[in-house]
């Protein structure tokens, strides 16, 4: 029992991983408390949604969607965020939850409250290993999510614009002097934050094969916050460690506690940890100069 | 003379860099003490270990012979100290004399009743408190502004806003962290007036500054520092003659 | 004159930083810019770089003005910023801090030059793979250096290279800046070791407030008493 | 100066005349009901202001507290039989005794935590207050909460009701007021505008902020109480994140660190949806693109000082880039 917890905890934990990598890769280079991650990716699944009923072939909807969240992020930072770039921490932490609420209400307006099937056509068979149940879904998801995770990795580590990201979430000015294009550099990160967002999301609704609006801020904003304050917020390690750790622990917490009270007892136990380590497990050094 | 502050093999690492290594010095009782060295010596990264701000790596700091390695700062400026910032730290929104309000904050005890049953200001303990800060502005000439945003104050005045915050509460240390940065000749000299005026009155001074006229003007002492070590200690006249501090400073004389 | 300035001025706010600033940059030449905490040497270089935007007055450079160019345009027309306080990228190893350093080059030559300076610097060889935030301070400094060499630049900005530096350590870093010189590289350096910068430049601009106060070649202001003056109190 | 002073004095009694007399005009039961909700809606916002504008701490859960106070108090009068003002104060020091334990959980993080932990505890409360099903009542709420009551007089018609919300209101103004002019606001606003500095003026930094939330949190349960007093009945859908959201937006409207502000934030958003039913379908979207183009444009609200909004920059500055660089 315990090991098919782990198993359920660990493909959640991953779907969890890839949100939280996208909120971390925009809240590395500007620390902004994005409000708004979830329900701008929201959009993209619900695009892929769309193009689904209209009977688009499972794979290019799910593409467009992607390009739907790439783009939407790319015109927000563009919009949004950047006029208020420099404006302390309150002052774009408002935008953002304006941005949310903005993001959400049109889902609202468009698709309604309801939900959704969400049914690309891949029904996964089960294996069973003695009283353990590990369906082909979960695997396939645990292979994206791997797949999406080291693409970004290398991404990041051998190309020029991946190099430029990194320098930028080092030093703004600092990457300017070395010829990273600032402004072009931090929409593209934005907009990679948004696709991988889609991914997770979508791969959430083939998990449980529905879609509703909550996919947006409550199953992924919330949790790739809870993801940092494990990790650490800012790291993309400690985003992915947080994030499986939040699996396992959601998975345990429904399998051996409350289904009722899961999400009030993780919170509680966020609580407890920011408590114990205020600053995550994997903590970004920071000193500060006066 | 008294010691008011002493430190005792003070160390503070940050990470491999050894900002401040084994640094004994003491404040003396109504002395001028400058502080000198090269940008990075380790001046700043003392007064923050001085002030708790900091935890050291190693060492301790007394104050009148107490221990208070490891308190909080607000607990150490309790005892008696107060300071200025490299890059001017006010309290950008609030009216210039707020600004010097908080600094007496630890003199200030209203009660809850003056605060929920008088109206806004004219409980006796804000009256006084007020009127003693009025004083003080007029002190530095910037009574005039006591109801604008500090924010917007022009940068002189802004400066000289932060040492009548620091000397609002009445301090028996008054630690002044590169003050003429960013002046002219003209109000450095003004500033040199000052200070030595708010030493007269019976405050204890030391200053960092990079301004060698005005440290040499009106130091007693003076101790320089240099890759988070002392190097040398002693009068101004003294300091000008030693080897080790021009080497500091221009560089070593090639032979 | 590969460059100039004329009549620039800064603005921080309301505290004016820079006031109608003039300096002339001759083509292979090392001039230094000194000055107290303060002068505005660090908002000079800044403001050439585009890291800041002038208020006033013009930049030109062969020719071409480029006051408020973003600093990307910048430092593909040859001129690279050296910043003060030692800004490598510390996430990031040597190797990965120099080719950052070749970001606008898309030229086959950048691991040759990479490997120039291995050579060069086989300090820096050692380091390779290390993350440029556990080098010891001259050490980043020489990768600072290094780093903004790699765009091939025709003027080399530099801030107080020597700052915080160990004594033998700050005549290595001046050792190098003098072979960049001599390679032909035209330079600006803006320095606290005023005694060190004059015996390697060719000229020398003293900054007081914003404010030019004295210009001469080095070799008279490092004569000069008023040099001594505005560093030791005379 | 003095002049000044006493002008705005009589401003404020004026304008409390005004009020107390507006019933004489305004009779449409609707009306004043509005009114009645715009009263206690006030005092969440003085207390947000209080938190989020004058302290720099971005609380985005205090529909939580507002509805911390309002279970409170009705468990206790529905099945506890206690009457209203027991109810009412207790639930005030009840919300902030939990505003205080949150505060002092939160005393050490940063910014950003803060943030999320008000956030997550919202979360924690709706759950619980819709599953807790033996004291809660669930999805059900708590019906029947009775109306107000003092020795016997019932406040149970809108218009007695008018007077006393009217009179809570200027009971938590004037104590909010004096608390921002005191030396306790002094410190609220140093912790803001700049925690070291505040903190070498001898201010106990983690102390202050957690006295902030606590304060903040007695205003907001009471007014949770209040209002739940005056529709008599809590339901555990009007204590969700959106209407904290909704709520921050009251504030940030009117103005961060402006009260009156707080007030007119609130009137706009308390009688908009009531005016307009479209306006109360799309009021998040409303609220959305309000948020957005306030802060780009406006960032200082309707009745901020001038200037202030720029200056709220100041709060927490990023530390690791300079802004007047690169941004431009």
């Amino acid at each position: 029992m315990l090991l098919q917890h782990l198993i359920n905890g660990l493909s959640i934990g991953s779907i969890y991983a890839l949100i939280a990598m996208g909120y971390n890769m925009v809240y590395g280079i500007l620390e902004l408390l994005n409000f708004a991650h979830g329900d701008v990716y929201a959009v993209g699944c619900f695009a892929a949604l769309g193009l689904l009923t209209m009977g688009v072939h499972p794979a290019l909807a799910i593409m467009a969607g992607i390009i739907v969240g790439f783009v939407i992020n790319l015109f927000v930072e563009k919009l949004a965020y950047r006029p208020v770039r420099y404006s302390g921490r309150v002052t774009p932490t408002i935008t953002a939850v304006g941005i949310a609420y903005i993001m959400r209400n049109a889902i609202l307006k468009i698709w309604g409250p309801e939900t959704f099937a969400f049914d690309i056509g891949v029904r996964g068979s089960n294996l069973q290993f003695g009283g353990i149940i590990i369906g082909t879904l979960q695997i396939y998801i645990l292979l994206i999510a791997v797949s999406c995770m080291i693409g970004i990795t290398l991404y990041l580590k051998k190309t020029k614009t991946g190099q430029g990201i990194i320098a930028i979430s080092q030093s703004i000015p600092t990457a300017a002097l070395m010829g990273v294009p600032v402004n072009r550099t931090i929409s593209i990160v934005y907009g990679i934050g948004g696709a991988l967002g889609v991914i997770g999301g979508i791969l959430f609704c083939i998990y449980y094969d529905s879609i509703f609006i909550g996919i947006g801020f409550a199953l992924g904003t919330i949790k790739a916050w809870m993801a940092s304050i494990i990790g650490g917020v800012g790291s993309l390690k400690g985003a992915v460690m947080g994030a499986i750790m939040l699996g396992l622990m959601e998975s345990m917490v429904s399998g051996y506690v409350s289904t009722l009270y899961k999400d009030a007892i993780v919170w509680l136990l966020l609580i407890a940890f920011v408590l114990i380590k205020p600053q995550g497990l994997f903590p970004a050094q920071v000193a500060e100069k006066i | 003379m008294t010691e008011l502050v002493k430190t005792e093999d003070l160390s503070k690492h940050f990470g491999g860099v050894k900002a401040l290594e084994a640094v004994e010095m003491t404040i003396r009782e109504s002395e001028i003490l400058g502080v000198i060295g090269p940008n990075g010596a380790g001046k700043s990264t003392l007064f923050n270990v001085i002030t708790g701000f900091y935890q050291p790596t190693r060492g301790k700091v007394f104050y009148n012979g107490v221990e208070v390695t490891g308190h909080r700062v607000d607990s150490v400026v309790d005892k008696g100290l107060a300071r200025t910032f490299q890059n001017i730290r006010l309290f950008d929104q609030m009216t210039v004399l707020n600004n010097v309000l908080v600094g007496m904050h630890l003199q200030i005890h209203p009660g809850i009743m003056e605060t929920l049953f008088r109206d806004p200001g004219k409980g006796q303990k804000e009256i006084e408190a007020r009127d003693k800060c009025m004083s003080l502005l007029k002190y530095f000439g910037l009574e005039k502004d006591a109801t604008l945003v500090s924010g917007n104050l022009p940068y002189g005045k802004k400066r000289k806003l932060e040492i009548a915050r620091a000397l609002a509460s009445d301090p028996k240390i008054l630690l002044l962290d590169e003050p003429s940065a960013g002046m002219n000749p003209n109000e450095t000299a003004e500033l040199m007036q000052l200070i030595d005026g708010i030493n007269r009155k019976g405050y204890t001074v030391v200053v960092i500054e990079h301004n060698m006229k005005l440290i040499m003007g009106i130091s007693h002492r003076i101790v320089v520092l240099n890759f988070g070590k002392k190097i040398a200690e002693g009068d101004p006249a003294a300091i000008q003659a030693d080897a080790s501090v021009i080497e500091a400073y221009l560089g070593k004389e090639e032979d | 004159m590969i460059f100039s300035t004329q009549d620039l001025t800064v603005k921080y706010g309301q505290i004016t930083a820079l006031r109608d600033l003039s300096i002339i940059l001759e083509s292979g030449e090392l001039t230094t810019l000194l000055g107290a905490n303060g002068a505005g040497k660090t908002t000079l270089l800044k403001t050439i770089s585009g890291l800041l935007k002038p208020t006033k007055g013009c930049i030109t450079y062969q020719g071409v003005n480029i006051e408020g160019l973003q600093p990307d345009r910048i430092i593909k027309m040859g001129i690279a910023h050296c910043p003060e306080g030692r800004k490598a990228l510390p996430r990031q190893t040597v190797y990965e801090n120099l080719k950052m350093g070749a970001y606008i080059r898309n030229d086959s030559g950048v691991e040759k030059d990479i490997e120039y300076f291995f050579e060069r610097f086989p300090r820096l060889a050692e380091r390779r793979d290390q993350l440029a935030g556990h080098l010891s301070g001259g050490e980043q400094q020489m990768l600072v250096i290094c780093r903004a060499l790699m765009s091939k630049p025709k003027i080399l900005l530099l801030d107080e290279p020597s700052m915080g530096l160990a004594p033998l350590v700050v005549k290595e870093v001046f050792e190098i800046i003098r072979q960049i010189h001599e390679e032909g590289t035209t330079i600006l350096l803006v320095e606290q070791n005023a005694k060190m910068a004059l015996k390697i430049a060719d000229k020398g601009y003293i900054l007081e407030v914003g404010k030019i106060v004295a210009v001469d070649d080095a070799q008279s202001l490092l004569k000069s008493k008023a040099v001594q003056e505005s560093y030791l109190g005379g | 100066m003095m002049n000044l002073a006493a002008n705005r004095k009589m401003i404020t009694i004026a304008a409390i005349l005004a009020a107390c007399a507006l019933p004489l005009v305004i009779t449409d039961e609707y009306a004043l009901r509005v009114l009645n909700v715009f009263f206690i809606y006030s005092v969440v916002a003085l207390s947000i202001n209080l938190i989020v504008g004058f302290c720099g701490q971005l609380d985005m859960g205090r529909a939580a507290f507002m509805g911390l106070g309002a279970y409170w108090s009705a468990i206790l009068a529905v099945r506890l039989h206690f009457p209203f003002f027991v109810a009412f104060l207790t639930a005030g020091i009840f919300a902030g005794l939990v505003g205080a334990i949150l505060g002092f959980l939160c005393r050490k993080s940063s910014f950003d935590y803060l943030t999320l932990i008000t956030i997550g505890f919202n979360v924690v409360c709706q759950v619980v207050f819709l599953n807790w099903i033996p004291v809660t009542n669930g999805a059900m709420g708590i019906p029947k909460v009775p109306v107000p009551e003092f020795f016997g007089f019932a406040f149970d018609t809108n218009l007695r009701f008018y007077y006393l919300a009217l009179g809570f209101l200027v009971v938590c103004y004037v104590l909010i007021e004096r608390i921002t002019k005191s030396k306790l606001g002094r410190a609220f606003e140093a912790i803001r505008d700049d925690s070291i500095a505040a903190s070498y003026s001898g201010i106990n930094i983690q102390n202050f902020k957690v006295l902030n939330f606590a304060i903040g949190s007695v205003f907001t349960g009471l007014a949770g109480s209040l209002l739940v007093h005056y529709t008599q009945y809590a339901s555990p859908f009007n204590y969700t994140l959106d209407e904290s959201v909704y709520q921050l937006q009251m504030a940030i409207l009117g103005g961060l660190g402006s009260l009156p502000g707080s007030l007119l934030g609130t009137l706009i958003l308390v009688v908009a949806p009531e005016i307009s039913r479209s306006f109360y379908e799309y009021r998040l979207v409303f609220v959305g693109f309000m948020m957005v183009i306030m802060m780009i444009y406006w960032p200082n609200g309707l009745l901020g000082k001038a200037g202030v909004g720029e200056r709220l920059i100041g709060i927490m500055r990023f530390r690791k880039k300079e802004p007047e660089e690169a941004g431009r």
